[in-house]
């Protein structure tokens, strides 16, 4: 017996019929971390006191600017304050933030794309060129338009960046739910005899949450992010609020000498931008019936 | 598909094409005018007096008489719909109206913005499109290891802030190693890091795009055919995935351009830039109606342009799409 | 993003001889060696570049508006009539020499008759008077510059090279006030080419031209060959030194100390304290400290209006809030604390320390004995069911990082009390608003003038009256006729010790009425590559000036 | 090329396993030059698999050993990249099926054929574009000249596959595999690809032809191997294979081609369903017989049904009339394009005719408002070629069975407890345990969620079923049990069926009556028998000239 290797080629997974195993069975190790994170943001959330090592807006001008130490896990800031406790009490707001723009943006989006998907040609037309027009207006330039007409803010800041990601969900939701509308199985409910609203409530509306959700969870990292550049902007946020864009900013202004000021709260912004992407692609992975 | 002679064929297609292309403008001379349209009225809602704006804004000590004055100079006193049609008069001849702070006609201050923003753009979204089409090649076809850690590069890269990267940036590369000026002076070093701060988190998310199709494609049949002609694992790359792997991004560019365009406002400040970006936020900050008007119109004019060439790109990457030309 | 404080302007009114002895503490300071004046021998030659953070001005015109960011700028083309030495002596500069008429009802500036704009036109009495109309012409828009000439009613030609301020009433502070950039001189062609030309590159007498100005990225300046006219506490005579200077506009602190670091550009402004602390040990930087005239940075109590309309609350808060250590740590100690409402540059500032002296024990009694002596679940205090708080609004351009940081130590300390301290940080617009709404009773302003004389302006009840704007500067609305009386007699006093006195009186009512809480001298701060000599900051109103300065190598 | 006798290709105990697992377990092939041989095995027999392997091609994470492994003489054992790439193309041609797929649709044609020439030899550029009309040529495109400048989107099906065979044969390799060549194509054009194939093996080259099919490959082959599970379980010259099968499954294979079977016949062999065998004691005649006179209960009218497409409007329906009795199966048969699923659609009053009218039970049909057609629909069941995409992915199986039940009585709520015992006894009626439920269909194979689907129409109790391709992506012995289930419940329940295919076997199989669509027109109909017989209609003719079938 001299069974000699033949070589395949590994570069070019092309064979139909190779399981597809680019995905691992188990969950993967950057989903498990993913979860983790989610978990300590939400805990970090309910219950900030728990924890927190300190009072966040406790100041102590005398211990300004230390940097990381067991004392302080991630330096003191310039009044002093505990920055790990910062970071612990601004997730609440932040998340609420991306979640809430998040929110106004799906909101606004599923409205418009149900209306462009089952208002007829005339709601469809009207709001394919309403959405074309929002385009034109690209996100933060949105917000800042918002920002002129109702002042600079948190809350503004908010909707403006939820209003900045509407016409994007509008369009991916109208595309899902026409994708959907005209699917067999729908076709195969009307040749049952089903109501148009039946077929809306029991198929297409179901059918399009998860897939929704997934933009969601995509969408609540990236809100953060637009909501920070306005924070950093000087145009989001109030003190003493311990919201991350904000801290961020004002650890800036003190780069040269207190890089854990910058670091830590960005390191949250781009890790939960991260972690929700990452389960968000877990679960569009699960979605397609992958692990 | 109808059948048909070869020429026949070719005849409507290009009938379609140019049915198309009339829609693309029509499309766009909409937009422009809603664009136009939202802004105006939006702008009315502003708190405050346009005319205090004009004189030196709130802080200032303006006379009454001098209000009245601006007032009657810039039309405040017209009714609101006659002062809506005169912008859109002036709007068909190009005018973009005179800025409160600059006292400057905004068609030349915007003019001489746009270049440096749109070339920063464009040279972030090239370089975007490079780094995605290198790592999306790079881990595709790798194994998982190569996979999961392209996969971790494009969600961190897109999940970085511009100013917290600019930050690292010009931290690392201008004042630790004193290769790169953290300042953009108009010099080709000036532009790098302004560039790589805006192409870094796009191209995150232009690979993701990127890696996605490209795993479609090298799942296609072709693929196969092309390597049972003898076809080398890059020639397949070079000859036939690559192409497909680049057509959903051709067509996300529009969207990308008008990303780069906001983050432009981050980095135009930061590297100190001259550029829209920078003219819009001082206007915001300035409460400069027509100038914020005169970016806002712009940049959708921009943004629409880009939406037709990307459609042209598409077509001309995709033949078909030049097939389907009815919808 | 951090715009220029927008410097707002004085309403002088008659006094004598202006004799006002002001003792400008301007130091020079590099790593452990003081300050390294001009070392070695002066070179000749090339551009000097320069990262400005106060906003891009809109119109380079200092007549147009008038605001610090078109100072900076102006003191390198424009000059005045008249300039301050460090001692605050008056000193010669396009005016040789000046009289004053004994009624004070008119001046008289004999003109230096070797000076030539740099469009060639010849400085002369022409064009005083066109300068000065061009002032006061509304067209101009001029706010500073207009507030500054308010009491000169029309300038004569008396002949070529003397021009006579004829005035409404008399001012004892219009040579203080002709220091000023603002009120600089320029060319009278260039002013008739209108305002849209001349804003781009107006035409003065200065060391340096204005040479090109790219919109939002940086002003070119060039040296003028021809410069004969420095003024009198200049270093050197002729041409300056310099070849050019490139102004950049980098809004981005952290970028344009890179920028200083890295060697691309030579001075930046506006540091953050941080970094003159870092410079401060950095061999190749200089730190220029240069804070300006006039009043104080300092938190202005709202007594027009509950609960500040009650003396108790306002020493209440003042002793509840601790200061010290927060200006310590985030001024990195580059910033003194003061107890004045005046600059320490002005020679009359008084100060009384034991006023501020922090007494929460007091503060408490005080709140009780003001019938707040409730607290509710959050432990604000309470009265007749409204809780005692302070709006605060914040203005993002004119408070830099550090001060926004202060401020909210000053709101965690005032909790103590029971206090409820809102801050909200609102762009200039907004915060121009909430002040014309009286939507605040806490608040913090900078303003930038040259004397004693400001606080008259601040303090003054006829402040209180706003502009069709809704402006008005006396924001703690102190309306006392003693404060009053007194300020407006020290403004039409010719008796140097008079006027000490009734500013050190009226300086007094003001501070024991607890209506401010001075902070520090509004900071004014340039680093320096220490290649960079002979730059300094004039007197006036310490705007840097490049025309001793030379590049060492 | 003068080695008549040695082998092109020459195998022994090819294994391949991907990540490990074994999936074809030593294969033994050898083909002459000349010589057709033919695999033959349904879905995941692992043929696909083997023919990849002979290339090198078998695919990322796969690992493929033989003995022996010779291509032309070249031993290909340890063959590297560099050594693959040069067989490949040169030494042997491989040839997919779906053509659209596996020549890349945005390359030209041109191009693609282009490929071998340009890598295997060193022509200019004019050489290369001369050999490649030549090619064109060879292979029987209609218009080489204009074909070159296409890519394979805007060529039909068979003019897609000349080209993808024009690529493979670009430098007449000696071996020439063929994975499907015909699957999708129409019977006409199918018959003309495996015309084109036979040719080229009578130059002298050797073909190894892969099937699903076996009336396909009894057209050329000159040996058949059956391959089952990884394994050629039954091997031998054509005749001797198709005519004495030793192996049960050989036989199950032959016996479920429905064309060599009389109506009504059952086609499944492989008792692995109890339920079938139990429903079908009584057999029963076709319905259609005594039901002859019987007034229509579909009637189509002159329907005509245009769309727009650029420059113009496309007749897909073209004046069609057609009627079916209850009971009856009426048989509707056409290649691609035809109008046969236009047809379904009209008949479902899913889309309105533009002209001409259907009329179901003696009353409007397509003329009612949706809202008055909408209590009636559940009378009209339909099943289609995938059934998967035609249920909702949240729902399981006993879900969407007790939806449609409840919904033809109440059209309200579905109550899936109260619905259970219908749904199992429905389930049963198709031959699926009750405990298939509570599976999700994703789950099930191609044959039980068919078995699903029709369960789910008969839920609702219709009078007539419209079927449109139902089969077609079935193996052949499923299919053939498919076919049986739709037979008996017709027979049990006295329905009505719209049988639409392309396939003229199954057609001719299942229909009482037949119609021939061709270009939107109905040019042929009548009884089965007498079409299939003695076509009148050139067209029909063709297509049953066409055809498929086993040798008798």
């Amino acid at each position: 017996m001299s069974d000699l290797e033949l070589q395949q080629a590994t570069a070019v997974s092309a064979a139909s019929h190779a399981p597809a195993r680019r995905r691992g069975r188990m969950p993967r190790i950057g989903t498990v971390l993913a979860a983790a994170f989610v978990v300590f943001l939400l805990a970090a959330t309910v219950a900030p006191e728990l924890v927190a090592t300190q009072d966040p807006n406790e100041i102590a001008p005398g211990d300004a600017f230390q940097s990381p130490s067991l004392a302080h896990w991630f330096g003191t800031d310039e009044s002093g304050r505990d920055v790990y406790s910062r970071v612990v009490a601004g997730t609440a707001t932040s998340l609420l933030i991306g979640v809430t723009a998040t929110a106004i943006g799906l909101a606004l989006g599923l409205g418009l794309g149900v209306l462009a998907s089952f208002g007829g040609r005339i709601a469809d037309f009207s709001v394919n060129r309403l959405v074309e027009v929002l385009f034109a207006f690209p996100g933060l330039l949105l917000a800042l338009l918002v920002i002129v007409v109702y002042g600079p803010g948190p809350v503004t800041a908010t909707v403006a960046v939820g209003l900045s990601t509407a016409p994007g969900y509008a369009r991916i939701i109208r595309g899902q739910l026409v994708a959907i509308r005209s699917s067999q199985y729908v076709e195969a409910a009307r040749v049952l005899g089903r109501s148009p609203a039946r077929i809306i409530s029991r198929h297409v509306l179901p059918n399009a949450l998860l897939p929704i959700f997934v933009l969601a969870t995509l969408g609540i990292g990236q809100a953060i992010v637009w909501a920070a550049a306005l924070s950093y902007l000087g145009l989001g946020a109030q003190p003493p609020a311990a919201e991350w864009g904000a801290m961020l900013a004002a650890g800036r202004t003190y780069l040269a000498t207190a890089w854990w000021m910058t670091v830590f709260p960005g390191l949250m912004i781009v890790g939960t931008t991260i972690a929700t992407t990452v389960l968000g692609r877990a679960l569009t992975r699960r979605g397609r019936g992958e692990r | 598909m109808t059948p048909g002679s070869p020429t026949d064929e070719r005849r409507s297609i290009r009938g379609a094409t140019l049915r198309r292309a009339g829609l693309l403008v029509a499309g766009a001379v909409f937009v422009l005018w809603a664009v136009a349209t939202l802004t105006f009225f939006a702008i009315r809602l502003i708190p405050g007096d346009p005319a205090q704006a004009i004189l030196g804004g709130p802080g200032s000590q303006a006379s009454q008489e001098a209000l009245d004055q601006v007032r009657r100079d810039y039309g405040l006193d017209q009714p609101l719909i006659a002062q809506y049609f005169a912008m859109l008069g002036r709007l068909l001849t190009g005018d973009l109206g005179v800025s409160y702070a600059l006292k400057l006609p905004v068609a030349d201050l915007l003019g001489a913005q746009l270049g440096g923003t749109l070339l920063l753009a464009a040279l972030a979204l090239m370089l975007a499109w490079i780094l995605a089409l290198g790592l999306a090649i790079w881990s595709t076809g790798r194994g998982r290891v190569a996979s999961a850690l392209g996969e971790g590069v494009e969600i961190t890269a897109a999940a970085l802030p511009h100013f917290w990267l600019a930050a690292v940036l010009i931290a690392v590369f201008s004042v630790g190693l004193g290769w790169l000026p953290p300042v953009a002076t108009g010099t080709l070093a000036g532009f790098v890091l302004p560039v790589v701060t805006l192409a870094v988190p796009l191209a995150g998310f232009l690979a993701q795009v990127m890696r996605e199709s490209l795993l479609d494609a090298m799942q296609q049949p072709f693929v196969v055919s092309a390597r049972a002609r003898g076809e080398s694992a890059l020639g397949v790359r070079a000859r036939h995935t690559i192409r497909h792997a680049s057509l959903p991004a051709i067509s996300l560019s529009g969207w990308a351009l008008g990303w780069l365009l906001s983050g432009a406002v981050v980095v135009e400040t930061i590297f100190a830039m001259p550029g829209l970006g920078r003219t819009l936020l001082q206007a915001v900050t300035l409460r400069d109606i027509p100038v914020v008007t005169g970016v806002v119109l712009l940049v959708a004019l921009v943004y629409v342009l880009m939406t037709v060439l990307t459609d042209l790109a598409a077509r001309i990457a995709d033949p078909r799409l030049r097939q389907e030309a009815g919808r | 993003m951090r715009a220029a404080p927008v410097t707002t302007s004085p309403t002088p009114r008659r006094i004598g001889i202006a004799a006002v002895a002001v003792v400008s503490t301007i130091a020079l300071t590099a790593c452990q060696a003081p300050a390294p004046e001009a070392s070695g021998e002066p070179v000749s030659g090339g551009t000097l570049a320069y990262a400005s953070g106060d906003a891009e001005p809109t119109c380079l015109d200092p007549h147009v508006g008038g605001n610090y960011p078109q100072a900076l700028l102006a003191g390198q083309f424009l000059e005045s009539l008249v300039s301050r030495d460090d001692s605050g002596e008056i000193i010669p500069w396009l005016a040789e020499s000046w009289t004053a008429a004994d009624d004070g009802l008119s001046w008289e500036f004999t003109l230096r008759d070797d000076v030539a704009f740099t469009d060639g036109t010849p400085l002369d009495a022409e064009a005083v008077k066109a300068n000065v109309e061009h002032l006061k012409d509304p067209a101009t828009q001029s706010s500073t510059g207009y507030l500054a000439l308010g009491k000169v009613d029309r300038v004569e030609v008396v002949d070529e090279q003397v021009a006579r301020f004829v005035m409404s009433s008399p001012d004892s502070a219009l040579l203080e006030s002709l220091t000023q950039p603002w009120v600089a001189i320029e060319s009278p062609a260039g002013l008739a080419r209108g305002m849209d030309e001349n804003c781009q590159a107006p035409i003065g007498t200065g060391p340096f031209i204005v040479d090109e100005w790219v919109k939002q990225d940086h002003v070119s300046l060039v040296r003028n060959d021809d410069y004969t006219s420095p003024p009198a506490d200049a270093a050197h005579d002729g041409p300056a030194y310099l070849e050019a200077i490139d102004w950049r506009f980098v809004p981005d602190s952290a970028s344009r100390y890179a920028a200083l670091q890295a060697g691309q550009v030579d001075v930046i402004d506006n540091p953050q304290p941080d970094t003159i602390s870092a410079a401060k040990s950095n061999d190749s930087l200089a730190w220029l400290d240069a804070p300006r005239p006039g009043a104080a940075n300092r938190i202005e109590l709202n007594s027009g209006q509950a609960p500040f309309d009650d003396e108790r609350v306002r020493e209440a808060f003042i002793r509840a809030v601790e200061v010290d250590e927060g200006i310590d740590a985030l001024f990195f100690g580059t910033a003194e604390r003061s107890f004045s409402p005046l600059s320490s540059v002005e020679a009359l500032a008084y100060s009384d320390e034991a006023l501020f002296e922090p007494d929460l024990d007091r503060a408490n009694a005080l709140l009780d004995e003001a019938g707040w002596t409730e607290r509710d679940a959050d432990g604000y205090r309470v009265k007749d069911g409204a809780r005692l708080t302070l709006r605060f609004p914040v203005s993002t351009n004119q408070s830099i990082p550090a001060e926004q940081s202060l401020f909210e130590q000053v709101q965690a300390t005032a909790k103590a009390a029971g206090f409820d301290v809102v801050i909200e940080l609102l762009d200039l617009s907004s915060w121009y608003g909430a002040l014309a709404e009286h939507e605040y009773e806490i608040v913090s302003a900078p303003y930038t003038k040259v004397g004693p004389d400001v606080l008259r302006i601040l303090y003054h009840s006829d402040s209180i009256t706003p502009a069709p704007s809704g402006y008005f500067a006396n924001l703690a609305q102190l309306d006392d006729p003693e404060v009053d009386s007194l300020l407006t007699d020290a403004a039409s006093t010719s008796d140097a010790d008079t006027r000490a006195d009734l500013y050190e009186r009226a300086q007094q009512l003001i501070l024991e009425g607890y209506y401010l809480l001075p902070l520090y001298d509004q900071q004014n701060s340039f680093l320096l590559s220490t290649s960079v000599q002979g730059a300094r900051a004039m007197p006036t109103v310490s705007t840097p000036t490049f025309y001793d300065a030379w590049l060492a190598d | 090329m003068n080695t008549e006798e040695a082998p092109v290709l020459d195998v022994s105990r090819l294994r391949v396993a991907f990540d490990g697992i074994e999936v074809v377990h030593g294969v033994d092939l050898t083909i002459s030059p000349g010589e057709c041989v033919a695999i033959v095995g349904e879905s995941g027999s692992g043929k696909s698999v083997t023919a990849r392997a002979l290339l090198g091609l078998a695919g990322a994470h796969s690992q493929a050993t033989a003995e022996r492994l010779h291509i032309d003489g070249l031993d290909l054992r340890a063959a590297g990249e560099r050594e693959w790439r040069a067989v490949r193309g040169r030494r042997a041609g491989l040839i997919l099926q779906d053509a659209l797929g596996s020549l890349d649709p945005l390359r030209t044609v041109g191009r693609e054929i282009d490929d071998p020439l340009r890598i295997h030899l060193r022509l200019s550029a004019a050489e290369r574009s001369a050999r490649v009309l030549e090619l064109l040529a060879d292979v029987g495109m209609p218009d080489p000249a204009f074909a070159v400048g296409r890519r394979s989107g805007e060529l039909s099906g068979g003019l897609r596959q000349r080209a993808l065979i024009a690529a493979a044969i670009a430098l007449d390799p000696p071996l020439l595999i063929a994975d499907e060549p015909t699957t999708a194509l129409d019977v006409t054009v199918q018959a003309r690809i495996l015309a084109l194939l036979d040719e080229i093996r009578g130059r002298g080259t050797g073909v190894l032809l892969i099937s699903h099919d076996l009336a396909v490959v009894s057209r050329m082959a000159d040996r058949i191997l059956v391959m089952r599970e990884g394994r050629i379980i039954e091997q031998g010259p054509t005749r001797t294979v198709l005519e004495s099968p030793q192996e049960d499954y050989t036989k199950a294979l032959i016996a479920a081609v429905p064309a060599q079977s009389p109506r009504g016949a059952r086609l499944s062999m492989t008792p692995e369903q109890p339920a079938i065998i139990a429903t079908t004691a009584v057999p029963t005649p076709p319905a259609a017989a005594s039901a002859a006179e019987a007034a229509p209960l579909l009637e189509l009218a002159h329907l005509t049904k245009t769309f727009a497409v650029p420059g113009g409007r496309f007749t897909a329906v073209d004046d069609v009339s057609l009627s079916l009795r209850r009971g009856e199966t009426l048989g509707l048969v056409g290649e691609s394009g035809s109008g046969k699923t236009t047809v379904a659609r009209l008949a479902l009053a899913l889309t309105a005719p533009d002209r001409g009218t259907v009329r179901f039970d003696g009353g409007q049909w397509s003329e009612l408002a949706e809202r008055d057609r909408r209590p009636k629909r559940h009378r009209i069941g339909a099943i289609y070629q995938d059934p998967l995409a035609s249920f909702d992915p949240r729902w399981k199986v006993g879900r969407l069975i007790a939806d449609a039940a409840n919904g033809a009585a109440t059209n309200g709520a579905a109550r899936p407890d109260a619905a259970r015992p219908v749904v199992a006894e429905l389930l049963e009626q198709v031959g699926l345990a009750a405990s298939v439920a509570d599976r999700r269909p994703l789950t099930l194979s191609g044959g039980q969620r068919q078995r699903v689907a029709i369960a789910r129409a008969l839920a609702a109790s219709p009078e007539l079923l419209i079927c449109d391709e139902p089969v077609s992506a079935l193996d052949v012995t499923i299919q053939a049990q498919i076919l049986d289930l739709l037979d008996e419940l017709q027979r049990q329940r006295g329905l009505a069926l719209l049988f639409i295919s392309h396939d003229l076997g199954v057609v001719a199989h299942m229909a009482d009556r037949v119609a021939v669509m061709q270009a939107g027109r109905v040019v042929e109909s009548g009884a089965a028998d007498e079409v299939f017989a003695r076509p009148e209609h050139p067209y029909t003719a063709r297509l049953v000239a066409d055809s498929p079938r086993l040798p008798r």
